[in-house]
């Protein structure tokens, strides 16, 4: 589920990175103002857990095919929502750099897809409401289980969204959530089992460790439903402020400058080219008009869309493939050289 | 990949940060910084553009050779984690079928276009994100981060992440092994053997984490990790950082694959 | 019985990261043979160890066990004839029950549930371990574990046994115990440790390894007494060999 | 001196699961002895030398570390003389890079830079590991991790060492590197270990632990060669004294 660099705008990019960023910044603040000595190692140590768990594959019951999990719900479990984002933040930091899962612009996204959704929503929402007072094991295990699910499904759908604002891939919004969702409703009930259990496996051996972190550490009761939901109806209200400004501002974050530069704006067309009959249905259904995503309802004829596209003069195409084709030996040749130079 | 090729992965890309080259010794802030403008340069182009992308790959290649750094190990990885982009961008073709006229005679639709255009910036953030930890060592991202203002109890416990993971890793990889030995092909590998292992792994962790944390203690540890001032911004990493954004600009802003371009046919022609 | 045989011929390992870690290493042991792996830290014993039974694939060279040569089609048929046991027992003990970590291997291999319930008393049996066999794992001691450890290795009936460091961590009782039960097996043994001294009491033969290659093979006694030898490999004299 | 003292006056401990690790345990150590503790697995010795600089407190019973009384108050003073080296030495190195890790304790102990490269550099360079500073702890052998381990506790000038089991899975010259690096500190040492070779090189004193009470007490020779009492607490001779 890790978004990838490529498929981002820099807007989308940046402001959840600054989301994300200030998500981070909260929960040490938060964590700060009671901390354990023992919390900082914990959430390191618990860290690089989820990370070497992450490795293991496993069959997935009836598919006979091999999966593994994502193992935030675990962490938030034992951790507390605060310490657990900011493990999850740094798990995920570490796949970009080391394993380019996602890249280190998607950072942000994922972070927020993987760290947000289950730390301060299915937890605090779900879990802690389904699981009471963490003494009945059967509570815990359905608590487990609809908690990661929901988690996913949220997760999933922000990927889709990420996505379709970035306006980079053509895949058109109902087909990608009908795509995503029910991927996701399949993981959500494998990786909540899992879940369930190993939850239940503690409880049964070490069960100290988990009351720990149901009474030791005041995090989890300091999370009120009430402050959540607040914290979230901003962060969506200034998340959507910000992408709505850079979408109708900024067609492509960068890209309105250097339409002033090369004058060669791309995007206007991409409006046009959809049947004035779709453009209604578009502007109710899209929240973001300019970006015109592409109604999944296709009547209109594609060749209606052909003429659409002036972007790139045949002169300029073959230009582009020379040229390219120049500047990439050149750098080969340069890489070469030093290697052959330093020999 | 098997557990085993993951963890021998991640451990060599490792090891490539501790070389002693250049680019290793350029302040991890500066490296960090110049990263990150490079990825947002290059996603910042418009969906359709290829040529000018092409000029970007003069960075990682760079990098990638003063820092010794093997072009195939990275080159495999970034293959590896391409599904994703793959997929997404796959639709590209069949969805976004407006024509565009190459040279007389040959047209691709759009889609393919813009689906190329991923797949090059892809390569390209991806394989930068990586050589920037086979040049910096994650400890040195990490410092950088913590210099640049990311709160130093994140940076701290991203310190023991990094520390921890070869060791449980390695742990796990015996359990791994373990398991597969006596499993005789997959009948072994069922889920509920899974939730135990990760039970198991679960508990260990947690009583290594509270001998870690006697360890700290038994060295006065009281709440603060200790941090050394170790890097000094010198005139390489800000002529490094100057020349990669004149680049950056220059290339971002300027046609200039298809200028060249234009003047090579003018000069055949 | 020469289905009993581990042959090594010209085995070269790297690790994907460039590690060198067996160059070039040949050897052959027969059945019913009992052999010592000795060198210094990193020499390349484990590696080699998980080669044995297919868990590493030589990158050049053949590994020849029993009349089976290690490919990836044979290995699974492989790791039937070859029960490895690792440096810690922790790492092995996975199931919540001894008597269900035990049972682990038989079932994979398909038996049904009362040959299952034989092989698993036969085992436990074997280690003095019967007793303990509704215990979880984590409730055991270093030694317990070590000896649920072999049983659960020993319970698949392998042909050939190796061994990684069996005894590290066990108290001197625990570790005469388990140098009695290995001399009762009539398996062929491979045991890589440092400990000299259970290696003198346990193998007939010893092979040193240094730096990933062979450089001694012979009877125990002549080995483990040539003191050169030893110390050029950060060995040196069992101590029970040691007069004070 | 009398602030080198560790002192134990009835001591007892119970985990909270009940398992009552330590029962009465009463000894006194002077400065600069140098005492083994020996008994078989799970008979308490970790467990004892975790009340050594309080990270276990009493359950009852007092323990006095030179002119302090151990209690909530004092254990952080009590742990800057006490070093404690413990059994894995992954679980100490936990700093990303063996400079940072060696200059933990005295960054925390408050000494500015200068002060602290002296020291970091004078501990690396005791134990010949001052051309792996730079190193991450993970690119360390087995051997060289133990020595970078007794470093870091080493900078913190303790007046009192405790180490577990140090030499486990060293190979044989690693393991007699160490016994000599040992031998040369003048520090009060306490040396928990199974192995009564490295205990009989290094120790002038030896107290026996079984079921966490003190079963002997004495000059290392007496207790080492005492058969019976050895074998009531699982454990032999050392190797190095069973002829063969
Ligand atoms: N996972 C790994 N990745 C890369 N190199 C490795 C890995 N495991 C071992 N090595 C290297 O391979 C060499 C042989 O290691 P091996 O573990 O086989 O040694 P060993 O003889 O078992 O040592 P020890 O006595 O410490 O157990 C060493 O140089 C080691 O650093
Ligand atoms: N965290 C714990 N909770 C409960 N019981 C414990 C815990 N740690 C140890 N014990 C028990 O306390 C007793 C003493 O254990 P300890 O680890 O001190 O033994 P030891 O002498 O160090 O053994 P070894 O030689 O195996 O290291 C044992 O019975 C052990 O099972
Ligand atoms: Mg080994
Ligand atoms: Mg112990």
């Amino acid at each position: 589920m890790h978004m990838a660099d490529a498929l981002l705008s820099p807007a989308v990019g940046a402001t959840m990175w600054a989301g994300s960023m200030a998500a981070i910044g909260y929960s040490c603040k938060k964590l700060k103002e009671n901390i354990d000595n023992k919390t900082i190692p914990l959430m390191g140590i618990m860290g690089a857990f989820i990370f070497a768990a992450q490795m293991i594959n496993f069959t997935i019951p009836g598919t006979g095919s091999s999966g593994h999990i994502g193992g935030g719900m675990i962490l938030t479990v034992i951790l507390g929502p605060y310490a657990a984002f900011l493990a999850i933040a740094s798990v995920l930091m570490v796949q970009a750099l080391f394993f380019a899962d996602g890249g280190l612009l998607a950072l942000g996204c994922n972070i927020w897809n993987m760290g947000i959704f289950p730390c301060f929503i299915a937890y605090p929402l779900i879990y802690k409401l389904i699981a009471g007072d963490g003494k009945n094991a059967r509570r815990i295990s359905i608590a487990a289980i609809v908690s990661v699910l929901i988690a996913l499904q949220l997760g999933a759908f922000s990927v889709v969204l990420e996505t379709l604002l970035s306006g980079k891939s053509e895949l058109p919004f109902g087909t990608f959530v009908l795509l995503m969702q029910p991927i996701h409703l399949a993981i959500g009930l494998v990786e909540g089992i899992i879940t369930a259990g190993i939850i239940s496996y503690v409880k049964k051996v070490r069960p100290e460790i988990l009351q720990a972190s149901n009474t030791l550490r005041p995090l989890d009761a300091g999370i009120s439903i009430k402050n959540v939901l607040v914290v979230l109806v901003i962060l969506a209200v200034i998340t959507g402020g910000a992408l709505s400004w850079f979408a109708s501002t900024h067609p492509d974050g960068l890209e309105w400058s250097i339409e002033k530069v090369t004058g060669k704006g791309e995007l206007e067309e991409a409006t046009q080219g959809i049947a004035p009959a779709l453009k209604d249905i578009q502007e109710k259904t899209a929240f973001l008009p300019d970006y015109g995503f592409k109604p999944a309802v296709k009547e209109e004829p594609k060749e209606n869309e052909a003429p659409a596209w002036p972007g790139i003069e045949a002169g300029t195409s073959v230009a582009g493939i020379v040229g390219g084709a120049i500047v990439l030996m050149f750098i080969l040749f340069i890489g070469f050289g030093i290697r052959l130079f330093k020999k | 990949m098997t557990f085993d090729e993951k963890y021998y992965n991640i451990g060599f890309l490792d090891q490539l940060a501790y070389k002693n080259t250049f680019v290793h010794r350029l302040d991890p802030r500066a490296k960090l910084i110049v990263t990150l403008l490079f990825l947002f340069t290059v996603v910042s182009f418009s969906k359709y553009e290829i040529a000018a992308l092409l000029p970007f790959f003069l960075y990682p290649m760079l990098l990638m050779t003063i820092g010794e750094i093997p072009f195939m190990f990275i080159f495999k990885k970034v293959v590896f984690v391409s599904p994703f982009a793959v997929f997404i961008g796959i639709f590209n073709p069949l969805l976004d079928s407006g024509q565009v006229f190459i040279f007389s005679g040959l047209t691709i639709s759009a889609g393919w276009l813009s689906f190329f255009s991923i797949l090059i910036k892809f390569t390209l953030t991806v394989s930068t994100a990586l050589l920037l930890v086979a040049t910096t060592s994650f400890p040195g991202v990490c410092h950088a981060l913590r210099q640049l203002g990311v709160p130093s109890l994140f940076v701290s416990q991203l310190l023991f992440l990094y520390r921890y993971i070869f060791v449980l890793m390695e742990e796990t990889m015996c359990i791994v092994r373990a398991r597969n030995m006596r499993s005789y092909g997959e009948r072994g590998k069922d889920i509920r053997i899974f939730v135990r292992i990760v039970g198991i792994l679960f508990i260990r962790t947690v009583e290594r984490a509270e001998r870690i944390y006697y360890a700290m203690l038994s060295r006065g540890f009281q709440g603060d990790m200790p941090s050394l001032k170790r890097f000094h911004i010198k005139t390489g990493d800000i002529v490094f950082a100057l020349s990669v954004a004149v680049f950056l600009y220059f290339f971002r802003f300027y046609p200039a694959t298809q200028i060249l371009g234009r003047f090579v046919q003018g000069v055949f022609s | 019985m020469s289905h009993h045989i581990v042959e090594f011929k010209n085995v070269s390992f790297l690790y994907p990261d460039g590690t060198e870690a067996l160059r070039d290493i040949s050897f052959r042991i027969t059945h019913g043979e009992s052999v010592g792996i000795i060198g210094a830290n990193g020499a390349g014993k484990s590696t080699l160890l998980l080669h044995i039974n297919g868990y590493l694939m030589p990158t050049s060279g053949t590994v020849n066990i029993g009349d089976l040569y290690l490919t990836r089609q044979t290995r699974q048929e492989i790791r039937r004839k070859v029960g490895v046991v690792f440096q810690n027992p922790d790492d092995q003990l996975f199931m919540p029950t001894v008597y269900e970590d035990v049972a682990f291997g038989p079932l994979n291999l398909g038996m049904d549930e009362t040959a299952v319930r034989e092989r698993v008393e036969y085992a436990l049996n074997l280690v003095s371990g019967l007793e303990l066999q509704n215990k979880p794992p984590h409730h055991l001691s270093c030694g317990q574990k070590s000896a649920v450890a072999i049983a659960s290795v020993i319970a698949v009936e392998p042909d050939i046994l190796a061994m990684d460091e069996p005894a590290a961590n066990l108290d001197p009782r625990s570790r005469r115990l388990l140098i009695n039960l290995l001399k009762t097996f009539e398996h062929s043994k491979i045991i890589a440790s440092h400990d000299l001294d259970l290696i003198m009491d346990v193998c007939h033969r010893c092979i040193v390894i240094k730096e990933g290659t062979v450089v001694a093979d012979g009877p125990v006694m002549e080995i483990l007494t040539n003191k050169k030898l030893l110390e050029e490999n950060h060995l040196e004299l069992p101590l029970s060999l040691q007069r004070r």
